[in-house]
């Protein structure tokens, strides 16, 4: 198999050391079915040790490996290094904290996705012995989308909102939240609703559409995100009706 | 501030969202016909001479008073479209802790507007 | 000696993988007043059960059986899982998973709304509950987001657990965690301690299992002196990718797909490989063999990374591909390059998953008192000699579920904990890592030492073993051991610092390692995943046992333990 | 990347242990075609802002009488307002456009199971309203109708 020799320039921070990022070049052997991933494995074995950066699966599903390539944020074991030229800038997510060389904060994040009550909400929890709840393919097909977030954290980076409004919720928080909203077998769509007109509101997004721009897994978080909108003020609204509990 | 903006938020998104739908649909005709086809005499002026404007603006379908009605939208829903844009813009311009003063003042604003809007169609 | 930060709960799980979250949810229902610590190495929803793609099985349908589905599972295990396990397993699973359900796993369905199920090799018929071609992935996601409702599971999360804390009367009262973040150490403390740290596959080369499977558990509890069981039965998947390893899911088959030859001949039904009309559907170890005999045949097809079969869905068609399978259509557009609505994917077998591991009774306690293991890294013989597949993911549930009652039910009878000896052994661990952090001494890099390791594992513990190849192996394993302990580090932060847990991570591999290989060469026969060419016939007279793989400083010792059998009798497997 | 985000841009609510390097905007911003079409749609704000005014300003004029209708009428006919209408007119379309583009997926008929149109079907609609009420409209205001 081919092989090409590319420059990958990392950004570099090690707050032991550091008073900012700085950024440090690597020539790489590249094989041509090689992705992005590869070469900093690659760095990581046979170059420089102390390069620090998070991946597992190899196989675009566990979420981990996501880091700005050319600028842009990329899933990198997903990302072919055969659509680069042979300057390749590697940082770490943009619009996150960062803790080391290529490795980010997340906890904001996690915060963020707890905020939405990411589970089934329900006012009697059915038992197992009661069977499975039925749920027709349109049913699914309503939120089925929505669900199949892996939590890379690509769209935060990409929002232009998520830049500049520390409170806002994001994306990918939001399409979750929206992905129970619209599951036949949850009760919790007004707790929800509520959350999402609190600080941080789903309303601050400006549907710059960029989040569905980059996100990996066709989740189209923006779709999410501008549904709600519209689901959070239908509740609004049966709250000034029915000031006792909307939906 | 920041608490009083979160509780309209739900109505400014609303108006702003029919800023964009409405009156991108309304304001192509108005823009063509009256800042560009009647200026440039395409089409003859007197197609909107006084007495046909106020006919029209006073226009009844059935017991809705539908030219009042348009002209407002016409006037205050895209104020509402442009005070929120501009708000996003600046906030992506890195105006994120300035925001609910500038929101505050571009939303007074739109508010005006309508005001004068809505007593414009009164006068009519 | 460090200072060192002391964090108390009830009781402890380590891992946040389907069986670590099932468990933390059950201990957290079981009793609400307690406190749980979840300790993983990564957030949990990266757990490499997220890669997952086939289904879970537990009997849903009409014309299904407990009876059938424990019946295949003890064939499948060539005989080797206890029965009352899977008798206990067949039973719980449709339970486990309507839970599932009900905590909002995305299911695919049937028209009248009903869970829909699919065919799984060694399944008389479909039972098999899945969400296209993404189960693992929902059932990780539904789990982690479930968990975050109980305010009493408190997570540690990117802490590496190197080393099981042990009370003065020899019971295991919490475990010690390195905080990835800060490099600092923890001494979490608690009444009972579960592992679920997945399995090992990355001691081999080519498999299709995540960085992080590295065998941690296993390792941890072996180093207690608990015996390691089963350890010689290596699954091998029949159908990976070949370069990556990545996982084309066993419901391509499910579904209908072939394996073709060079040729475009359907081998499986041409040929006799044992696997009788099951064809494409039979279980995993069988196929795996018979792909290597046709490729060692010279039937195979050969490419840049070497000789391979291919996986033929296209009679499917788009619809059905895209609609059952789209992650498949992904993976292999992504990472082959190769769509399979128009053309063969390229597989060959791959390591997959673990049978064998910590060694535990039913309720998944292990001989420590105090200690328990659930999951992949547990062996509380299931799986037997062969794991069907989509057996395992209800394996975690049902097991992560019934270790957690368990433990809550031990850890009540527990008084107060003298923690003076378990905080001592915190901190000489903490001043291990310390002295393992960016020392520049010894001359071998990380990277030489793994790849030695992988290249010992894939000589001596292939499909194919044979004594003087597992002889080699378990030597050269055996000596890279020492060759660990010399590692050149070259990182000396205390901030993520990768290249330590790496480190650590590498010393878990030669122990699992050598334990496996040692297990291996014991087996004088062949059964299920394990086939010996020197002795290639099942021996029930001498090895109807469980391999027992104890650790000792001068090398593994190995024991057996009798298989619990029940109604069904040892027979021969044939389908 | 070309400059710092807000400070505390995904930061958690209790902050780390160990320092962190403050957050950056990725250089993408305002760099590629689709972020400045997005700013470009964000800019129409002012346009719309300004069009609702003199839309104001004539239709108050109106209500004034005669003379100040005229007069306002004939403003309009100064070459800078109409470039000036002829920008915003291709703003407003700009804006059309980019929102009937947007608009299928965040389209909120998905309230039920029921699934919502595809979207060609929903684009269609938009479109032949938009241009039935362009054409009506501008009939009526133009004397083609209602005489
Ligand atoms: C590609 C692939 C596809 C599969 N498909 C199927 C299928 O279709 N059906 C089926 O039934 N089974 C399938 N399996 C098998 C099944 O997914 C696994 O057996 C199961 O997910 C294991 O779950 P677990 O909870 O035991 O471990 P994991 O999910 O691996 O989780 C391990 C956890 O332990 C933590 N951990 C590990 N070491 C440490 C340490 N030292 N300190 C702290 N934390 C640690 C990790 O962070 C992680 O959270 C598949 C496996 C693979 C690899
Ligand atoms: S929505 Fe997409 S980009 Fe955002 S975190 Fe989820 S998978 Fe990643
Ligand atoms: S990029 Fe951001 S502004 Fe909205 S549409 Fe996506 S959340
Ligand atoms: S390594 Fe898992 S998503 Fe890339």
């Amino acid at each position: 198999m081919r092989e090409v020799t590319k420059t990958f320039v990392l950004t570099r921070f090690d707050p032991d050391q550091d008073e900012a990022p700085r950024t440090q070049e690597y020539k790489v052997p590249v094989r041509e079915d090689w992705k992005v991933l590869d070469a900093i494995n690659f760095i990581k074995d046979e170059i420089d040790p102390s390069v620090s950066h998070r991946w597992s699966c190899r196989m675009a599903v566990c979420g981990s490996c996501g880091m700005m390539v050319n600028g842009e944020p990329k899933l990198t074991c997903k990302t072919a290094l055969s659509d680069y030229g042979d300057r390749v800038e590697i940082e770490p997510l943009a619009n996150f904290p960062i803790v080391r060389d290529l490795v980010v904060e997340l906890e904001g994040f996690m915060d963020k996705f707890k905020s939405v009550k990411p589970w089934i909400v329900r006012a009697k929890q059915k038992a197992a012995e009661e069977g499975t709840y039925r749920q027709s393919t349109e049913e699914l097909s309503a939120f089925k989308q929505f669900s199949m977030c892996i939590n890379c954290m690509l769209c935060y980076s990409a929002c232009p909102v998520v830049a500049n409004e520390p409170e806002f919720i994001g994306p990918a928080a939001i399409a979750l939240g929206h992905r129970y909203n619209m599951d036949s077998r949850d009760e919790g769509a007004s707790e929800r609703n509520q959350r999402f007109r609190e600080e941080g509101t789903v309303f601050s997004c400006s549907y710059a559409n960029e989040c569905s721009e980059v996100c990996p897994k066709d989740v189209d978080p923006a779709a999410a995100v501008n549904q709600a909108k519209f689901n959070a003020v239908i509740d609004w609204a049966k709250g000034l009706v029915m000031p006792k509990g909307g939906s | 501030m920041k608490t009083f903006l979160l509780k309209v938020e739900p109505v400014i998104w609303l108006l702003f969202g029919q800023g964009i739908l409405i009156g991108t649909i309304l304001l192509t005709a108005w823009l063509l016909v009256i800042g560009i086809l009647i200026p440039l005499g395409v089409v003859p002026s007197d197609a909107l001479a006084y007495e046909r404007a106020l006919r029209l603006a006073t226009a009844n379908l059935l017991f809705l008073p539908i030219g009042k009605l348009l002209l407002l939208a016409i006037m205050a829903l895209p104020l509402w479209k442009g005070a929120h844009h501009i708000r996003s813009l600046l906030v992506d311009f890195g105006g994120g802790e300035r925001d609910p003063a500038v929101a505050s003042l571009l939303y007074l604003i739109a508010t005006a507007g309508s005001v004068a809007a809505v007593m414009a169609v009164i006068r009519l | 000696m460090s200072a060192i930060d002391l964090y108390r709960h009830d009781i402890i799980i380590v891992g946040g993988g389907g069986a670590g979250l099932r468990a933390a949810i059950a201990a957290a229902e079981a009793d609400p007043s307690q406190s749980i610590a979840l300790v993983s190495k990564v957030y949990p929803m990266r757990s490499h059960t997220v890669s997952a793609e086939g289904g879970a099985a537990a009997v849903a349908r009409a014309d299904d059986t407990l009876e059938m589905h424990g019946y295949d599972t003890v064939k499948g295990s060539d005989f080797l899982g206890d029965q009352h396990v899977i008798e206990y397993f067949v039973e719980e699973a449709p339970k486990e998973l309507t839970l599932l359900e009900h905590w909002g796993l995305p299911f695919s369905r049937n028209e009248d709304g009903t869970v829909a199920t699919r065919a799984f090799g060694g399944m008389t018929t479909k039972r098999t509950w899945y969400a296209a071609d993404k189960i693992g992935f929902h059932m990780l996601h539904t789990l982690f987001q479930t968990s975050l409702k109980y305010d009493n599971i408190v997570r540690y999360d990117e802490h590496f657990v190197s080393k099981l804390l042990i009370a003065n009367d020899g019971s295991c009262r919490g475990v010690a965690a390195h905080d990835i973040r800060t490099g600092e150490m923890k001494a979490i403390i608690g009444k009972a301690v579960m592992l679920t740290t997945g399995g090992g596959g990355k001691i081999f080369p080519f498999t299709t299992n995540g960085m992080i499977k590295t065998g941690d558990g296993m390792a941890l509890a072996y180093r207690e002196g608990v015996p390691l069981k089963d350890m010689e039965f290596v699954q091998y998947h029949p159908t990976g990718l070949p370069g990556t390893g990545i996982l084309i899911t066993e419901a391509t088959r499910g579904e209908g797909g072939y394996l073709t030859n060079k040729d475009g001949e359907r081998f499986l039904v041409e040929r006799d490989y044992g696997v009788g009309s099951k064809a494409e559907l039979g279980p995993r170890d069988m196929i795996s063999r018979a792909i290597v005999q046709e490729i060692e045949a010279g039937r195979g097809l050969s490419g840049p990374y070497g000789d391979y079969v291919n996986l033929d869905l296209r009679h499917l068609g788009e619809a059905k591909i895209d609609e059952r399978l789209p992650f498949v259509r992904l993976l292999g557009r992504t990472y082959v390059g190769v769509d399979p609505v128009k053309d063969p994917l390229p597989i060959r077998p791959v390591v997959h998953y673990m049978m064998g591991g910590v060694d535990t009774d039913i309720d998944c306690a292990t001989q420590l008192s105090g200690l328990y293991a659930a999951g992949e890294t547990a062996c509380v013989s299931l799986n037997g000699a062969n794991r069907l597949g989509s057996n395992s993911l209800t394996e975690c549930l049902v097991f992560g579920a019934r270790g957690a009652r368990h433990m809550t039910q031990y850890a009540k009878s527990i008084g107060q904990i003298d923690d003076k000896a378990l905080v001592e052994q915190a901190k000489a661990e903490a001043d291990r890592i310390d002295q393992l952090r960016g020392r520049q001494k010894g001359g071998e890099k990380l990277s030489e030492i793994r790849r030695k390791l992988n290249e010992a594992m894939e000589s001596g513990c292939g499909v194919y073993r044979q004594q003087d190849t597992m002889k080699a192996c378990l030597q050269d394993v055996s000596q890279l051991r020492g060759r660990v302990a010399d590692l050149q580090l070259t990182d000396p932060s205390r901030v993520f610092n990768t290249e330590v847990i790496a480190a650590l991570e590498l010393a878990n591999m030669v122990d699992v390692a050598e334990a496996l290989a040692a297990s291996a060469l014991s087996r004088k026969e062949s059964r299920g995943a394990h086939t010996c060419k020197d002795y290639p016939h099942r021996d029930d007279q001498n090895y109807l046992y469980h391999t027992m793989c104890t650790f000792s400083p001068s090398g593994p010792v190995i024991g057996k333990k009798d298989v619990t059998l029940g109604h069904w009798e040892p027979e021969e497997r044939k389908y | 990347m070309s400059r710092p985000a807000h400070p505390h841009a995904m930061a958690p609510k209790t902050p780390g242990k160990t320092r962190t390097a403050p957050p950056q905007i990725p250089a993408s911003w305002w760099s590629t075609s689709r972020m400045r079409a997005y700013l470009a749609f964000d800019a129409t704000g002012f346009v719309y802002l300004l069009v609702g005014f003199l839309a104001i300003r004539l239709v108050w004029a109106l209500g004034s009488g005669q003379g100040a209708y005229d007069s306002a009428l004939g403003a309009l006919e100064n070459p800078i307002y109409i470039v000036w209408n002829v920008f915003a007119l291709l703003c407003v379309i700009g804006v059309g456009v980019r929102f009937f583009r947007l608009f299928p997926k965040a389209q909120p008929a998905r309230l039920g199971p029921a699934k919502p149109p595809p979207g060609p079907v929903i684009h269609a609609g938009l479109y032949l309203a938009w241009i039935g009420i362009t054409v009506l409209l501008s009939a009526i205001l133009a004397g083609g109708l209602f005489a």
